[in-house]
């Protein structure tokens, strides 16, 4: 009796603050937990059926568990995690909105969820359905013209848009060696633009923390293949010169991608294709109400404007007289997935449209909006916004003030709001902004959660003033205190099996 | 029309004066009118949710394919594995699923471990020390072992094994356009893959599926000696359930595993979300793509996890960052932990073990058909080729009207030109897991008989 | 904005260990949730469908909060909440045990869930087949000649059982008064017998805790409808006289009642039927593994030796030819439940026996009580047994020595169990022994749990001998500390809008 | 065989060393050999989930009345209500379900402020305002109104309508073998109740439904005079949706509030698990039956919550409890609760408005149609009783072949020479809830029609 024991409840919060042991540490030799049909199968020895030559020694350990001890383990850790049911997920960025319930039970139905993805067209037609519905409301909503529904994120939507901006150029014999990043932009912009086989060049934000038109006009040239924006950008800001912006790329024949991860703050207000940006990626898992499920699944389509519309990955589920079937785009780049993207986060955010419609997804922009604004207002004695004037879904704010007279920084303000009952905001993002806090409160956060939030902020404000070393030590009524990040680095230990330090 | 947003239009009057506009379309007032739209969305008005539903049980029900209706056969990376209630009530807790990726380390332990605890498994599972948080697929999971040997290498040409899933390799093309790499596909022949005659001059990774993607168990040793005499990566592209019993990835000298992780839990969803597994040797990891967790202590010393190595990661190393991903595929890597839980060691021989024994019944069933004869002779594990004397196409239509899915038709996954088959159109390929049984089998037999007569 | 807000997750022992708004401090004029079909029905007036006398002036104030909001506090509710899935539960006498997620989807399953009630007979023959097949199981499992399934717990089945008796002795002129109970009995069994409208004679236990069988005997007499018993009984011993005592009633005219709470320690081992018992009741929320779902639903079966079947309530499914039909039983009793009882608990139940068939149960049956004896024997020196010899299912241990020694009672003792990550055992029950702890680890705890939850309670004893006055004050690491019972009776306050003392 | 028990063969003998036994039959040595089972218990050998979940498949899809298969326009206390995904998330949470009755307060404080908020809810509903934690149904419910009667007053006479739901009646009947209280059944004349020529001396209880079964509005006023007179309490079993919109039972002079809580947020299930509703006058709540939840403090001065007034139950008070129920429907109540907070106060008055806009369209259609005849003439809710020129049961079966559930026949319900109807054959008993759209009211319409030609 060696293994740590399953049944004890001392790690649930609920209980105690111990440490959850590992599914390996109450893994006892002889139990298990699976049960499978019966099938009658003749069972003849796997040594008669595959050369013994491939056969382990001896089977993969994997953790025998009873499934008494497998739920309470889980059941356990689920209770050592914060999320977006038990409370506010004010994450500048990432649009930790309230994700219905009921898109989860669109997603488990079995008439979508059990359809094999290589089952032929003739017996999926209400998945290719699901498909173009969600293309045709996506260009609707984004003011394109086609899109691929296939990239599994907003990175592969990125890499994906950075591909068809490629193809397009070459296909017009254009070769172009750099893309334009503004200086806020999210770190995925620059990596997807590497792999895209792109050089970055940087465009300095100007003192409205707005691309500065001038330098970009400065770094312009023949060789530039496009620029990558959000609009808003990721300090919350609307880019008000995207008009000239715009003209100014596509004069040098550039091409304009907008990154979506900020499209809830102006659904059904203004369009990106209206702004002039020829490839858009949408952040499903944000904009429409994935849950985020500790970190993916998402769903990171790719629109086009008509001309990059032959250049879209392979095959896409398309209109053939009453029914629906699969085409490949005549100058595809190809596939950018292994199947058909991730179709169950595509079917849960038809649904939400669905719910929504037009007037309601405007409706969500606007609240969003409102919510920032609102809480940026409130909060500017304390945490002045690092540009004060209207924002759009999210404000960056800067912990300065606190800063520079209690040395309390962004990062202990974000612990101690844990043990306020908030989860933090997104710290030290967007890198241009000093101290930053970025707070993105979403459409379905309310008045008096905004309010408690902002009280919050002003308890913390007065700790730092007489205790900011207890602030250094936030959070302590968490299940784990304050985490050793560098020794985590600095002895990697990734796995059950690895020596430790 | 609905909507989720608690403002009540008083509330809404009382924030617009803090903010100092006087209503929510001022909110925009400095967007430039240019660029706003006129006329609102051009969508159908919004329903109530039991509305979306009978629209959402719409689509559904012009599915014919649903493996709940359709006894399912076809594999292809795919597969209709058990997943039990328990695990999906345990997957589907909304602490898992409503959380965001764990910045916050102090209340994200529970994904955190759970993600650790996946990382084991999935070392184990290759047979390779390190394990990242996962990926998107397996498809894309096999692109960042390319980037990652490119890394190690400074090369840039990929031989990558035609036995290889067929949308892989096309996914890998795809994104070589951007990185450069020059993927060249060896064929195969009769099944496996024909290493010889091959330049291995400034290759940077060698690819080979096990089991390939036709169902055969190649030999990665030799796909490993031709890594070993340039110093290229062996990437070994495998199926992670028959990996409960065939000698690792490790053993044979992989130095990147990559595998589709969907048969762990995850239902076959049309496709995804689906799960890319990734793990490599120690010397790798600081190519590592995407995240990683690893264990430290708290303040107070306690155990806890975090994730670590950030600075791999794009947030901090932008445009030098091994990878661009971010948001991968954290609810599918949390779910095969449980599964994995679940089956135990025992049990993920069993279902390895079984899926061989049924595919091997149903083979020697089928190839004493009249107008089937198998794609080659070499041994595979749960899946296989077939060549018909019908389009495998017409054969799977006939055979869905008994009830069958008889499996993937090569012909839909192949490209023209492919360098893995000759005339796909008469090739289905065949998979058998551990839920079918011997009477729906036998019931296979049958009606492939009457399809082919 | 004065309403609590309801984002805020400063509730969750996650987070914090604040009080948690209720519903209706979370509530704010004008939001809702709700969201309902379109129907296209003429939307008249109420008053013109309804003559106004009956419409109330104001609607019912429910509370009107956000479906994010709800969320929110619902589950921050069940994060305050100990159950199975998160630790050990070793209740006494409430066969906590592991409940299969299977029949969890069993219950959900539409084809069982979704149908009415009254629906006819030829459009239910599944679920009379469910309950065929059940009290078919349960009459093999108990040795009983046919049952009822419509008590919806043990009490009602009791009470069901009393009348049954009461019938059955009237039905042949006898008219009888009495009832025997042991001392030891459970509280619903003397409850029950004042509903049947009999007088509860209490028998003692003699020093082995069983029946005393002299004293029984002293009891007995024509008057005696009766005796209700449990075997094991409330102390987890075998009354191993039971076949005297069987005899001893039987020869006075009244019949042997078994209180089936404690079935899951002699499932596949003995039958109350072959220990002569007439009338069996089980809770299919204890043996088999139904959830308690916080206090119900249950399931309360009764099965009946052949001379009784002819009085069972009714109508009860049965079969007919190849199929199913309703029947009332001639010389019945009536309706004991507003339906067919609870259904898809029952439902569950059949699935659980589906899946141990015999020699599972019989399995489940020795395992629990080897736990129970392991724990027994184990803890023997902290809290000795109140009868130290082999027990069954469950051990009722004393605390005396704590007390005695340091003033720690068991109160104290499972208020720190508490603390240690576990959930107390049933204390100050039975009311026979003196600071008794009664344990019921139930089968499927895994040794390690029952080890360590042997550590847990040494190391209680250590802190009863170090530092009683903080085991008075245990629980300290629980959202609440302990609760002041005294005042919510003093003062009752139960709703949330009644006055406050 | 499966189970879900972890020992190992090593463990159990480890386990039994320490017992001093040498089997695990050892255990039970001291049973007598005569009482014990040779061979083993009758039944058939156990199976594993998946082989399981085929049989209840089994079952499942032997049944034909599926609300998802055949519309539902059956009432009779078990309503078709939308429960919409989020109260199913929330209600199935393992907390919820899997939790005991919450002894130990310090970690129940979940359960116990869910019924919290649900004795408020049902105390607003019926507009009194004390409300129990919940019963077995609403017949048990009525059943412990009566006796809470009993205890009031001393006496054992119970005047009950007819009005109430037949197999309330019945439950009522069986219970008052045991207690000894005299029910009479006071008969309905035209639909409704008439109180005249009752000699009400000794009475304990007047009980009348609100509506009544029938759907009928009564006059709760009349009962209430008659109760008065001799000092008996008043017992109104309401239709808690009705309850929404209808003037409460408190409103009207009850003492005790008694429904069925299956409307909200339950399913049909077949009758059960459901929820007896239970409220009543401060002055009676000595003589409550079952689990109240009472607001206190912990020692720390935070807001908690306990069952309280335990003093009543069976457990401390036993054979002088005021009831014998101990394990109620906890659960059903904790969901209630939650559905009612996701309908909040407009939704449910649109849920009561609809069914009853619903129930009059579909009875002035209904009443058009040559053959059909109102039973009465009086005001009526969401469900109302018509005599059809066929037997009500062969209408069902005719229209349950055009896929609508047409009501519950009559002669079903209530038993022979019942108080409440003539002829009950030729009666069937029709609801309607928020869920009916016109579509498939004009549709029932239509099939009506065709069934009565
Ligand atoms: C502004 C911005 N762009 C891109 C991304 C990348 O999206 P994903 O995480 O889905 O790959 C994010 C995600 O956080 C983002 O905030
Ligand atoms: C021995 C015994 N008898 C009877 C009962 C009553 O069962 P129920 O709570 O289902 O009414 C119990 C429940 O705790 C019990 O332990």
């Amino acid at each position: 009796m060696t293994a740590s024991p399953a049944g004890r409840a001392s790690s649930a919060p609920l209980m105690g603050r111990d440490a959850e042991p590992t599914l390996f540490e109450i893994s006892v030799p002889g139990r298990h937990a699976y049960q499978l049909r019966t099938t009658d199968v003749p069972a003849r020895p796997l040594a008669e059926l595959v050369p013994t030559a491939h056969l382990a020694e001896a089977p993969v350990a994997i953790a025998e568990v009873s499934e008494r001890d497998l739920v309470g383990h889980v059941t356990r850790l689920s209770h050592r995690q914060f999320s977006v049911d038990l409370g506010m997920y004010p994450l500048g960025s990432c649009t930790m909105k309230y994700n219905p319930k009921f898109c989860d039970a669109v997603a488990a139905d079995p008439g979508l969820a059990s359809v094999h993805p290589a089952a032929p067209a003739a017996l999926t037609q209400g998945w290719l359905e699901v498909l173009v519905d969600l293309e045709e409301r996506l260009c609707a909503i984004t003011g394109m013209a086609a899109a691929t529904l296939q990239p599994a994120a907003g990175a592969a939507g990125e890499l994906t848009g950075l591909l068809l901006m490629r193809a397009y150029h070459e296909s017009r014999g254009d070769v172009r060696r750099r893309v334009i990043i503004p200086d806020s932009a999210h770190g995925t912009n620059p990596a997807s633009v590497t792999l895209g086989g792109y050089e970055v060049t940087t465009v300095p934000s100007n003192d409205r923390g707005l691309v500065d038109l001038e330098a970009l006009r400065g770094v312009l040239g023949p060789d530039v293949a496009g620029i990558m924006l959000t609009n808003p950008n990721t300090l919350g800001l609307f880019e008000e010169e995207i008009v000239e912006i715009a003209a100014a790329v596509h004069e040098v024949g550039g091409l304009l991608y907008y990154d979506g991860a900020n499209l809830n703050a102006i659904l059904g207000v203004v369009r990106p294709g209206d702004m002039g940006f020829d490839i858009v990626h949408m952040n499903l898992h944000k904009t429409f109400a994935t849950p985020h499920g500790g970190g993916g699944p998402g769903a990171g389509p790719v629109a086009v404007a008509a001309h990059l519309a032959d250049f879209l990955p392979g095959p896409r589920a398309v209109r053939e007289g009453a029914g629906f079937t699969w085409a490949t785009p005549p100058r595809s780049i190809g596939r950018v997935h292994g199947w058909h993207g991730n179709a169950l986060v595509l079917a849960r955010a038809l649904a939400y449209i669905h719910v929504h419609g037009a007037e309601g997804l405007t409706r969500v922009a606007q609240h969003a909006v409102l919510n920032a604004n609102w809480l940026r207002r409130r909060l500017a004695a304390i945490l002045p916004a690092a540009h004060d004037r209207m924002c759009m879904h999210e404000c960056t704010l800067r912990a300065t003030p606190l800063k520079d007279a209690y040395g309390v920084r962004a990062l202990d303000v974000a612990k101690a709001l844990l043990e306020e009952g908030f989860h933090a905001p997104t710290v030290y993002f967007p890198l241009i902004v000093d101290e930053a806090l970025m707070f993105e409160p979403t459409e379905t956060e309310s008045p008096q959660t905004l309010e408690a939030l902002a009280q919050a902020i002003e308890r913390i404000a007065v700790r730092a003033a007489t205790d900011p070393e207890g602030l250094h030590r936030a959070p302590q009524t968490t299940p784990v205190a304050r985490v050793d990040e560098a020794r985590a680095a600095r002895h990697l230990v990734a796995t059950a099996d690895a020596p430790r330090p | 029309m609905a909507d989720y947003l608690p403002h009540t239009p008083e509330e809404v009057a009382t924030m617009l004066a803090l903010v100092g506009v006087d209503s929510l379309e001022g909110l925009y007032a400095h967007v430039p009118s240019a660029v706003r739209l006129a006329g609102g969305l051009d969508l159908p008005a919004g329903v109530s949710e039991p509305d979306a539903a009978a629209l959402v049980a719409g689509y559904g029900a012009r599915n014919g394919a649903r493996a709940s209706e359709l006894v399912c056969f076809a594999g292809a990376g795919a597969y209709d594995h058990e997943v039990p209630p328990v695990v999906r009530a345990l997957a589907g807790r909304s602490e898992f699923v409503t959380a965001y990726t764990p910045y916050q380390p102090e209340v994200a332990q529970g994904v955190l471990q759970a993600i650790f605890e996946y990382q084991t498994l999935v070392a184990r599972l290759a047979g390779l020390p390190i394990a990242n948080a996962s990926l998107y697929d397996g498809a894309t999971a096999l692109v960042e072992a390319l980037n990652m040997a490119h890394g190690a290498t400074g090369r840039s040409r990929m031989l990558v094994s035609s036995g290889v899933h067929p949308h892989w390799r096309a996914v890998a093309r795809t994104f070589a356009a951007g990185t450069g790499h020059e993927v060249v596909e060896v064929p195969l022949v009769g099944g496996r893959t024909d290493w010889s005659g091959l330049d291995p001059e400034g290759v940077a990774a060698v690819v080979v599926a096990y089991p390939n993607y036709l169902g055969v168990l190649e030999d990665p040793a030799e796909a490993k000696a031709l890594a070993e005499s340039v110093g290229a990566l062996l990437v070994v592209a495998g199926d992670p359930v028959a990996a409960g019993v065939l000698r690792s990835a490790g053993s044979w000298g992989a130095d990147v595993f990559v595998g589709e992780g969907q048969p762990f839990g995850t239902a076959l969803s049309f496709g995804g979300p689906y799960l890319g597994l990734f793990a490599c040797a120690e010397d790798q990891v600081r190519r590592l793509p995407g995240r990683i967790v690893g264990e430290t202590l708290d303040t107070e010393g306690r155990r806890a996890y975090v994730t670590t190595l950030r600075a791999r990661e794009q947030d901090i190393r932008r445009e030098k960052a091994t990878s661009n991903v971010c948001t991968n595929q954290t609810l599918m890597a949390v779910t095969a932990a449980i599964q994995l839980g679940w089956l135990g060691t025992a049990g993920l021989r069993e279902v390895a073990t079984r899926c061989a024994q049924g595919a091997h019944y149903l083979f020697d069933e089928l190839v004493g058909l009249e107008g089937v004869t198998p794609v080659t002779t070499e041994p595979f594990f749960r899946e296989f080729a077939l060549r018909l004397r019908r389009p495998a196409r017409e054969v799977i239509a006939r055979l869905a009207q008994e009830g069958i899915l008889a499996g993937v038709a090569l012909e839909a996954l192949v490209g023209p030109g492919d360098r893995s088959i000759d005339a796909p159109e008469d090739v289905l390929l065949v998979a058998v897991t551990e839920r079918r049984t011997r009477a729906e089998i036998d019931h296979y037999v049958a009606a492939m008989r009457g399809a082919l007569q």
